[in-house]
């Protein structure tokens, strides 16, 4: 199910893959894998342990590089250890320590604050959540109205952080704040590292579409934290912020999950039974499939253009603003696709169905968020029409 | 004849005394109602006449029209209402008219809210249901699809042997403890356990022919409620959805200044309508020809599926985060969407049902292209 | 092929569908029909012979008043005249001279006015364009810049119409020019009649998309225009072009049209040869064709509301705003699964081709126009979003 | 390996030199060049070394890779070049490898421009084309398909017996006159007379599972051309539409400022990019296994034909009316998409290989999966 697209890769990237594909076979425990399978909303427990397994071969922290305690792999080799990954059912890597906080304390934070923070990142031990969105700042980040107030050996954080996946279970949050009002919207705002068991912190969930948890508000009053808790300059954490999203370019297209759910929904389309035969031996559904790996495959070939880019040397090119919209659509099709594929038994809520079906309609519901995160699609297109294409 | 509803001084009155009455009495929560408020719910509406309304006179009914009954299905859209009014304000009632005496019994009962009816078909998967001579009088086997309110319902109106007039059957079942299942959107559903249920010979209401087109009515008025009710959820979510368009901000300005967002709920709102356009006509169909019944609940069945599920997805999309969340209504317009695109087989069935219905086989020239 | 949506009509219309039908049956000529069937720009010589043979039972100007000549049918009535014609092969009507002129002579024009020209409209024996649009004002109306100067006896007309649909063989222009500089862009325009054999007109032809010739450039110099070429008031032009895309509010969405196409490109489907028996006996394009036949169905029904709302005296409501919307798109989706169904025989020229197959690839391509003109779609968008929702 | 365009000095040298020779020799109007100016274009191109370039060295050529040669497949659809430049840049001098002999003995007159080649293949609603003894050698059987620039070429490489080992050749046959049809985008192509004709033996250049594999290579190949072709003629469409956007104004505004317009062009813009990312896939797959190098070219027809196409409608109706005309070159870039995708059996045709090389029969395992 994987090396759909393989022509774009060396000899040596296609030993890298059998390497790693046979490790991980080796490394993931079954029960692990049945829980990605089924579920949608991990447990820390659950991330932890992968996190563990992985740190002890070196490859918790993916993608950053080698002095950081990466494994030094070219982003090919990360593509393909992701896909690896998701084709054999591993939890996923929490995003926020990972892929967000780790690459931001490498390119901006001290050395102290590496040296303290990386390592528990790449064992599990400690988790992060993200404190960007506010309730009135979504896709509008220069709005956000969160402050931290310089004291005495600190600051002096207030404010309220919205969409906090994963904060319920997060022992530190990155957190961008006001800290001076005179400048211009984007440019007066900090990146701090704020504990979440801090005194005036106080978490609230959120219970989302799917009826699951894993959202929460969270509230910051008069937070205390210490002068070493700023990342980088005071003032600039626009610009930390903007570098981060500029640097995981293709991770939003979430390529290696719709190619891993779109091969069990075949399996599960070739095993279900339709009006004539199983679902997948009628000729309209064929159609569909089709259609949807024909756009698979597009995503893929995009992602491993911008990764080959990326890999040889050269900055990517306007391909890379493009794989959200793609990716998240796409998404939503594979899912609209199981609801039609699983029939009634997708009405009923998880006690009553189970088994192969499980999971698709909690990843249904939830998966009207991946148009409206991470920049609306609305955004993503304005942005390409303005930045890339110059229309004005 | 009528075509268009709203249009006399009772329709607006009994619209509009619905709204107030659903929004005061059960207006959307993200909580579920207990069985026993929805029972309280229930027996003030019987107060209120929806479910002799629709009966007919002979019966002490009010006579009121397929229009009237979809007004009150469609409020009850609007408000979600978890459990739903289809079978006993518009389906058992119209079916009355064809004098079935096990049914017309219960009249008194439906009007007084004392009898609570639920629709049940067979399970095609698992090879439908169907009637024998039994013990007691006939002897059901195979198994019930799922049924909306099954659980909640003191009588089962239960199709047997669909697709051809030797064994057909359409029966009045007293509802058997049944466990419930929840739906996504919150509603309650469940599966009869019909299979090897031993009834009295009273409880066939009809059989063959009879029976054939009983059924059919019964599924067309069904999709006509489905509609109506979808319609009516989705038209409340539109509103909900252009208020609060028209008050946030983003980058200065309300979000529901942007083009974009504008054309969003443009394309939602075209949608709607021919929604709103198919359940109108489903509506007009049911006092006509069967074919043309059957092709305007399928057609409707179909946008509803596709492009009202569509319309509802726009609803979040323009709405943003506040939408994925289970405390605001939209999210959860769009599970009951869900609900209604998937529910009796589903979309993709409608659709092969169209096409067998209106495309003709192996070159043949169109049926009705030749009859007009 | 009719009668699909026949629940919304009563007995006698049923009734008079019936009449209607069989009258037209005997009288339209089957080269004509034939012609229709496989052209898609037809000649003058075709279109007013229909004309006149309508005029001739007093059904040419359906949709007049009978004070006007027209043979005072309801909304419905002119809805079930409409579908039989296109039913049965028989060209259009002008859609200017029938759909446009006569209605705004009725409202605005001077009795002299009406006398003079709508008989010749009824018989067919003068065909009208229209002057709206402009090389620089085509959705953008109030932008026009041809101007009419007031002079002793009448006016001087100077500037440049553009997509004026069979400009070339008109014999008179509706014509919309600015009478008033002074005023706000809409509000100083006036309409005018313009003879096209007038000293000052020319007429340049410009070929479209699909190789065929039906728009003109119009260049009007100089063109001396008398007084009673004014319909109306002077500077109230705007309001009575207005007024009449308010009163045809369901033409664009061309349901007749579509219906018929769509029955006819049915009937092709089952004859032509697939992959495994004929076209229409694939699954996958039986699902294609049954998705139409319901977006079809909700068309119809759509317009149907609106008629049956003016037939029964009351204001349609805001659906009227849709089927220009959904009746374009619907169009081309038919178009596009026209070409689906003939294949590589839709790819050459007329000449190779023929037959059953003839025309659907010229009305495919210029069938793009229909999203573009009467308003582009995303014009109308805007519209209901802002006039019928009320987003702001 | 390569496996991204354009990033060798020589690479960009020939996509410039190509791009302003095109433009400056041929650059579209709406007027079609007589076939004499295009046999001029034809030596011209020659002589700059298009032909040879992708030949064999063995053979007199330059080894240029299918990166090289479909950028100049590209640049030609920029400028929507009427003849076909895909069998001779790419198509053959890639069968050449193969060694064929009555293909190689060709070689320097390709290089010259004095040889042209045509693709042809069995129409398959004709039940294909078929080869058997006859009085020469061999006779050909059945119908071939329209093939482009059949007309202008002097010779024909015309696959048989497609589908399987038995009865599948690959014949190269001496173009004879043939009545030619105009496509709608301007383009030639014709149906050679086949039928019954006798050729002699060494006509044909492969039998069996030979011929099946070069057969298959040709295919996936013409493919990739057909997409390069396809995304230069849309990428050149965006270039101009966005500069006329930029301009026009409606409304007291630039129609590119219009956030509608914007997420248009935005869509057709991530349309245009995943059918670049599909051609490139398919050119990177011409080295390596049949089978991904099949579903390479597969899925980017069927982009082509659905996203590809849809983008350049967009481009018609962002420009409006003006591109409805003949005069403006973003209609002829829809036209030229259209019978990109109807060509060789058509975008559904793809579709339904897709489906059966990628979606396992009866609920088999994969056979991709399993082996991965």
């Amino acid at each position: 199910m994987n090396g759909r697209v393989d022509a774009f890769l060396t000899d040596d990237e296609r030993a890298f893959r059998a390497e790693i594909r046979a490790a991980i076979r080796a490394m993931l425990p079954p029960d692990l894998a049945r829980r990605t399978r089924e579920g949608i909303h991990l447990s820390r427990e659950d991330m932890a342990r992968w996190n563990r397994i992985l740190d002890a071969r070196g490859w918790a922290a993916h993608h950053w590089p080698a002095s950081a305690g990466g494994p030094g792999w070219t982003p090919i080799q990360r593509f393909l250890f992701e896909a690896e990954c998701a084709a054999a059912d591993a939890p996923p890597l929490s995003v926020f320590g990972i892929y967000l906080v780790g690459p931001t304390l490498v390119a901006f934070g001290s050395q102290a604050q590496q040296d303290r923070y990386l390592p528990a990142i790449r064992s599990g031990a400690e988790f992060w959540c993200q404190g960007y969105s506010e309730p009135e700042a979504g896709s509008d980040l220069a709005s956000l109205r969160t402050t931290a107030r310089r004291v005495e050996g600190g600051w002096v954080v207030t404010g309220q952080k919205a969409w906090t996946t994963e904060g319920h279970f997060a022992d530190l949050m990155i957190c961008l704040a006001r800290t001076n009002r005179e400048a211009k919207p984007q440019a007066g705002l900090s990146l701090f590292v704020v504990d979440m068991r801090a005194p005036g912190v106080t978490i609230a969930p959120v219970v989302t579409i799917d009826g699951g948890h894993s959202v929460n508000s969270v509230f910051l009053d008069e937070v205390r934290v210490p002068d070493d808790a700023l990342i980088g300059e005071v003032d600039r954490g626009w610009g930390y912020a903007k570098f981060l999203l500029a640097h995981e370019r293709t991770n939003n297209a979430q390529v290696h999950r719709s190619r891993r759910e779109f091969e069990r929904l075949k399996a599960l389309a070739a095993a279900r039974p339709g009006p004539d035969g199983a679902v997948l031996d009628d000729p309209a559904v064929r159609r569909r499939f089709a259609v949807v790996e024909a756009h698979l495959a597009g995503l893929e070939a995009t992602v491993l253009r911008v990764l080959v880019d990326q890999t040889e040397g050269r900055e990517p090119g306007p391909e890379a603003s493009i794989v959200k919209v793609i990716g998240s659509r796409l998404q939503q099709a594979i899912s609209e696709l199981a609801m039609d594929v699983i029939g009634e038994d997708a009405l009923t809520m998880p006690d009553a169905a189970g088994g192969e079906v499980a999971g698709w309609t909690e990843r249904h519901l939830f998966r009207r968020v991946v148009t409206i995160y991470a920049g609306s699609n609305e955004i993503q297109k304005t942005i390409i029409a303005r930045a890339t294409l110059g229309l004005r | 004849m009528r075509r268009s509803p709203d249009q006399r001084d009772d329709d607006l009155m009994l619209r509009e005394g619905a709204r107030r009455f659903l929004e005061e009495r059960c207006p959307w929560t993200p909580t579920l109602p207990s069985p026993g408020e929805e029972d309280a719910v229930r027996r003030e509406m019987a107060g209120l006449g929806w479910f002799a309304m629709g009966l007919p006179e002979e019966f002490g009914g009010g006579g009121a029209d397929a229009l009237q009954a979809l007004a009150l299905v469609e409020e009850a859209g609007r408000v979600l209402l978890r459990r739903s009014l289809a079978a006993d304000v518009l389906v058992v009632p119209r079916l009355m008219r064809r004098g079935f005496a096990g049914l017309t019994a219960l009249a008194p009962g439906l009007a007084a809210g004392a009898v609570r009816f639920a629709l049940v078909s067979g399970d095609p998967a698992a090879g439908g249901l169907s009637v024998a001579p039994g013990r007691e009088g006939v002897r059901l086997r195979g198994g019930g699809g799922l049924a909306l309110d099954a659980g909640a319902a003191t009588h089962w109106l239960v199709a047997a042997g669909e697709g051809s007039p030797n064994g057909a059957a359409l029966l009045c079942v007293e509802a058997r403890p049944v466990p419930e299942r929840r739906l996504i959107d919150g509603r309650r559903g469940a599966v009869p356990p019909l299979d090897g249920l031993d009834l009295p010979a009273g409880a066939v209401l009809a059989t063959g022919h009879d029976a054939l087109a009983a059924i059919d009515e019964i599924r067309d008025c069904a999709a006509a409620a489905l509609v109506a009710d979808a319609y009516g959820a989705l038209a409340a979510g539109l509103d909900l959805t252009v208020g609060y368009l028209n008050q946030r901000r983003q980058f200065g300005q309300t979000l529901g200044s942007f083009q974009a967002v504008q054309h969003l709920m443009a394309e939602a709102f075209c949608d709607l309508e021919t929604l709103r356009s198919l359940m109108l006509w489903s509506a007009a169909s049911l006092d006509g020809a069967p074919a043309e019944r059957r092709r305007a609940a399928a057609s409707a069945r179909v946008v509803l599926g596709r492009e009202g599920l569509a319309a509802a997805s726009r609803l979040i999309q323009a709405s943003g985060g506040i939408a994925m969340t289970e405390e605001y209504r939209v999210g959860h317009v769009y599970k009951r969407l869900q609900v209604a695109a998937g529910i009796d087989g589903g979309t993709e069935a409608r659709i092969r049902q169209l096409a067998t219905d209106t495309l003709s086989p192996k070159g043949r020239p169109d049926d009705e292209a030749s009859a007009a």
